[in-house]
């Protein structure tokens, strides 16, 4: 298995203090500056460490189930006609989703700092219980911090984070979803600076949260290459599509190929109920701010409110994204899609119906670009043309959702 | 030389610990902001903070974080602020300093910020998300309007991190009591003293103060031994809230009883009542 | 990869006909006879095919998911103290149980056999998805028998399977349980024998669905050998501990070991509100007959009418279990006991705190034996002595039972 | 010689179709049972099966799995089914079968149960779940105690098949006449005639008789051209479940209808009511 936890050669963000261009960067009261510091110290100090890293190897092995499958969908790929499409089945991670490679990453290096007390935002509840996962697994407490609103419709992973043994706390403040969930766990972070590490679930946040949470999900990336260069006898696809809230599957899948010109990148957005409406289609209609410590697009308003995002899909209703997405769209280098709820629920529907695998209705986004990037490209590159999908998680936690909306 | 600096100066001339007071703008009403202000004047404030209100203050307790969404309920934009505090200028001399959140500036435009503040009268600003290794752009831009640009530190704060904040203010250091939220509860931390201590030690260029959590007159005294000032933020919103809450008072009862609890804070309670 | 469907030398069971000792057998009506003979003229053919065993593999690596790690559980081995303890991870498998395995075992049979239609029954709901998502998988009709209580208690997998294609059909006669949902796929099937193949759902029924899906779930253990050797530098552990509902994720596991004499095997029986209540516990207080087309131990009253199992855990409410079980109780190659709900769901409770693995319900009876078993083997074998228990399914299916129950 | 031998010697001789009627034991009451067997007698049936119930009848339609259920909730037991086809016995000589799972017996014991059940005057044993290849130990007990042992044959078992259930029968060979379950219907199976003629000729050994499905005169008589007989069981169930849900009706005026219905089946409706 090749080094899942260090970067490429000659694409270089982001710079020493953690800017992708200009986005990223560190943003945050003057209490976080030091811990953010410590942090950077002892992910440099890890992120080489040989021990670390056959450590988390190990855990990303026999605990969370990796390498998870690169899935031929034959059938997916008949039903459209076109480019060969592989799903690479982070669905099948412990939890049910890559969320568990970030927090184990996280994790170790929690505990390695000494921190005795864990906490984290979530959204879906995925990240939530793929951190309440590793404080049962490590030992050491949990709180997680949960929009009242996100409570009441990921009903199941609230129980779930609570059969862990985490505390979840319920925040009652603004839109009640993930935006607020997370300036809560900034809040808590801010009051409790020395003894408690806070596990962020996606490629957000001030550095080196990015870049960290981008390197613990490489390994989806690099797997896929291995698992390609078995199946296809090439190590490039032609396209990789991923769906993107905060973005930390996308940049854990495209990363490893960031420096293949050839290999088209494609990331959906949730755009709700359309781009004139209720949406959180960041990238195609937000603009460059500031929120949770970092440089990137977010939803704003004239006077630089947040808006609030809107979207069926917990997991991508956050009015922020990664920076390193604000610079992968800046530079052309991916293009970013807006996917509305119905198309989701389409593509869940034809992801179940064709392969058997129900995806959460994060990664449905990402089945919508499909069909047309797959006629696209064999048009243009034939018959041969592969396009992998992050299949990022399973459906569990949304069928009352989808049932409620099919 | 600044508003800010002058006050200052004064001050410690007589030895007498300055204090400031915070306030959202728009809050509770937009109509009260400016007669709120004067009335802490009139209780002997010595530099006002304006709150400009943010969506997602992450640095706020519960308190300011009520006000910042009851301002923005109330409609509050950048321009009213703006309108205000150029109302207040114009009849108070008392430093005036804006206090926020970063993104709301970027939207605005750094520049076009800093013009139209300093052109409304304010003397400086306050952005606690904002530290001195983002802050490039607007510290050009503030010293071209002759804005001064506080930024702050903590109790976890280096010793370098210190002298670094120091050297990169203007108007003076913001030391944050506590490592929490504005409003956090002050008992229970005992190295106070001892972090204050130190910031005076390290802190050459400006004057320091203290804030967040201070809620009364004790407090503020009990803090400041070691600093040039205190700063009041959430105990004042809380009273105001309070005051706006009683329908039995009239606004004059409520301006009233705000400049009562402005002079109470910084003198302390008169043994008998006047 | 070992060869995974095919049967090991000194264990003979069973015999031509599907006898283990006086149990198995097919006791069916005349029309399945003709039925039950190509199916095992067609098992026979493929169970030794190449290419069949090379796709099953393919299959079964990518993209169910295996195989699936054997996790050390340090934390509960520690919070136990005695022998060291492993989890086979079939909660990893596509779908969240091991019942993949053997449905993509079926599904490859019924299409060589050109069967178009596919029939099931379910009980947790867990057979029926990996059924459900088989045959859309390989682009086949599917109707899955479960009955209206089971609809009731499990409601998330039945949208599951709806959402896969498949028709669920309820059954509201008898207990409206398993033992009826069964009966009515057999009906089912007696009414359709020449183009619906029936997908059983663990070793039971007549012959050769008990030894034929005793092979598909092989993998298990073969696995957990190779996996022993790797991490343990022995092949053999001291002990293998499974739930035992119908007994397919035990078999599997065990049956690659049955010829191991040191290795001790212990089934957990679902005991329900204890034994002089409602229980399942077939093994234990149940005696030898027939139901669903094979002998076996049932629970039966002293007129021989089949009586109602109970148990918190729809995936063990049966109450009859697979021939090959009674036949390794009546030569006690295996110790099977009786475990009770409050006693099952203190099992979830342990196993999610320490390990943060949130087990089946039915995967937590097993988890029950572990304290007892590990202190004793730790005794009498010293600090060397290892367990494995098969962690069958993961817990997300039953969080509402769990939730309204702890 | 059995019972069941004379009775088809004595149908064969006159080239009449053989009747067989199943009825569920204590279905719809325990009381009702002997009587309707009478009933039936009366009627002109050929030989009863007396169905014992079982709480998973695999092989039955909704109309059999009712009466079974019906039966079990009426608190029917094996010792009351014997009582009852005793006292059947005591007044008729039509031949009797019991038609059952292999469960109860076995519970019961094989041997005990077939000398229980030859004591009783029943005449053979039909089970529906027990294909030759696992009734060794009941061909065994049956041999003992005279019993008739009927095995099934179905429109998918191979003429070697056939063959060989014809050599393990005794009493007659049980043609199902479709895939599928008691009470089936008989539509759409064009190849009924060609399967029977195929059974007719590789059954030697017994008087073949077909069944399943049987509802009318007119299915019998279709059915039975290559065959010795029929038997009827989901119709009459379905019919004496409507006569006791009648509430207007005696159960005189029930056992007459049954009556009635039985014979009916064997020679048709009259052209005019009697
Ligand atoms: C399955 C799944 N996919 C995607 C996401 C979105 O997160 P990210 O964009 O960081 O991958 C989530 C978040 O909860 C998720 O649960
Ligand atoms: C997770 C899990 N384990 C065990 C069982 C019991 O089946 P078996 O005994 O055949 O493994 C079930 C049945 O649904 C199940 O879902």
């Amino acid at each position: 298995m090749p080094d899942t936890i260090s970067q490429t050669e000659a694409y270089a963000a982001p710079d020493a203090d953690g800017h992708f261009g200009n986005y990223g960067g560190a943003y945050v009261p003057e209490t976080l500056v030091p811990v953010l510091e410590d942090l950077k110290d002892a992910y440099r100090t890890y992120k080489d460490d040989p021990e670390f890293q056959e450590e988390f190897r190990h855990h990303l092995r026999e605990y969370a189930g990796r390498p998870t499958p690169l899935s031929f969908c034959d059938r997916l790929t008949e039903n459209i006609g076109g480019a060969r499409i592989y799903a690479k089945r982070e669905d099948l991670c412990h939890t049910g989703a890559h969320k568990i490679n970030n927090t184990i990453g996280q994790i170790m290096l929690a505990t390695r700092m000494g921190k005795e007390r864990i906490i984290a935002e979530t959204g879906a509840g995925q990240h939530g219980v793929a951190t309440a996962t590793v404080c049962a697994k490590f030992g050491v407490d949990c709180i997680i911090y949960m929009g009242a609103e996100d409570i009441e419709r990921q009903r199941l992973n609230v129980e779930r984070m609570e059969l862990l043994g985490a505390e979840v706390r319920a925040v009652n403040t603004g839109s009640e979803t993930l935006k607020e969930a997370t300036s809560e766990a900034i809040r808590d972070w801010v009051s409790n600076p020395s003894d408690t590490f806070y596990i962020i679930g996606s490629v957000v946040g001030p550095h080196p949260y990015p870049t960290m949470v981008r390197d613990f999900h490489r390994v989806i990336g690099t797997e896929t290459r291995d698992q390609l260069r078995e199946v296809e006898g090439r190590e490039t696809p032609d396209a990789i599509v991923a769906c993107v809230g905060g973005g930390s599957n996308a940049m854990g899948i495209w990363h490893p190929f960031i420096n293949d010109d050839e290999v088209e990148m494609h990331g959906a957005e949730a755009a709700g109920q359309g781009l004139y409406d209720n949406h959180a289609a960041t990238l195609a209609e937000g603009s460059p701010g500031v929120l949770h410590g970092a440089m990137s697009y977010l939803l704003q308003d004239e006077e630089g409110q947040i808006e609030l995002a809107h979207s069926l899909s917990a997991g991508l209703d956050y009015p922020g994204v990664g920076p390193e997405h604000a610079y992968l769209r800046d530079t052309d280098r991916v293009q970013y899609h807006p996917v509305t709820d119905d198309e989701a629920l389409a593509g869940v529907q034809r992801l179940s119906e064709t392969e058997g695998i129900i995806p959460a209705l994060e990664t449905a986004h990402a089945v919508h670009l499909l069909p047309d990037l797959a006629r696209r490209l064999a048009d243009e590159r034939g018959d041969g043309a592969v396009i992998v999908f992050n299949c990022s998680g399973r459906g569990d936690k949304d069928m009352e959702t989808i049932a409620e909306n099919l | 030389m600044s508003r800010l600096d002058d006050t200052f100066d004064r001050l410690l001339a007589r030895d007498e610990k300055a204090m400031g007071l915070f306030l959202t703008d728009g809050f509770p009403e937009t109509d009260a902001t400016v007669p709120l202000l004067h009335a802490l004047d009139r209780g002997g404030v010595d530099f006002i903070e304006l709150g400009m209100p943010f969506s997602d203050p992450l640095a706020e307790g519960r308190p300011i974080q009520r006000a910042s969404a009851r301002a923005l309920a109330n409609g509050v934009k950048m321009q009213d602020t703006f309108r205000r505090a150029e109302a207040f200028r114009a009849e108070s001399d008392t430093p005036l300093l804006l206090m926020g959140y970063v993104n709301p500036l970027l939207k605005y435009g750094i520049g076009d910020f800093c013009r139209d503040a300093a052109a409304a009268g304010v003397d400086g600003l306050i952005l606690p998300d904002l530290p001195p290794e983002e802050s490039d752009p607007l510290t050009e831009a503030a010293a071209n309007y002759d804005l001064d640009l506080v930024f702050l530190i903590a109790p976890n704060s280096s010793d370098d991190r210190i002298r670094a904040v120091d050297r990169r203010a203007t108007g003076f250091v913001y030391a944050v009591s506590v490592t929490g939220l504005t409003g956090s509860d002050l008992d229970g931390t005992p190295t106070i003293d001892e972090y204050l201590q130190r910031a005076r030690s390290l802190v050459a260029d400006n004057p320091i103060l203290v804030g967040f959590g201070i809620k009364s007159h004790e407090d503020a005294m009990r803090l400041s031994r070691n600093t040039d000032g205190f700063i009041v933020g959430s105990a004042l919103i809380n009273r105001v809230e309070e005051l706006w809450a009683d329908d039995t008072l009239s606004d004059t009862d409520r301006l009233d009883a705000v400049e009562t609890f402005a002079h109470e804070l910084k003198h302390g309670v008169p043994a008998t009542a006047s």
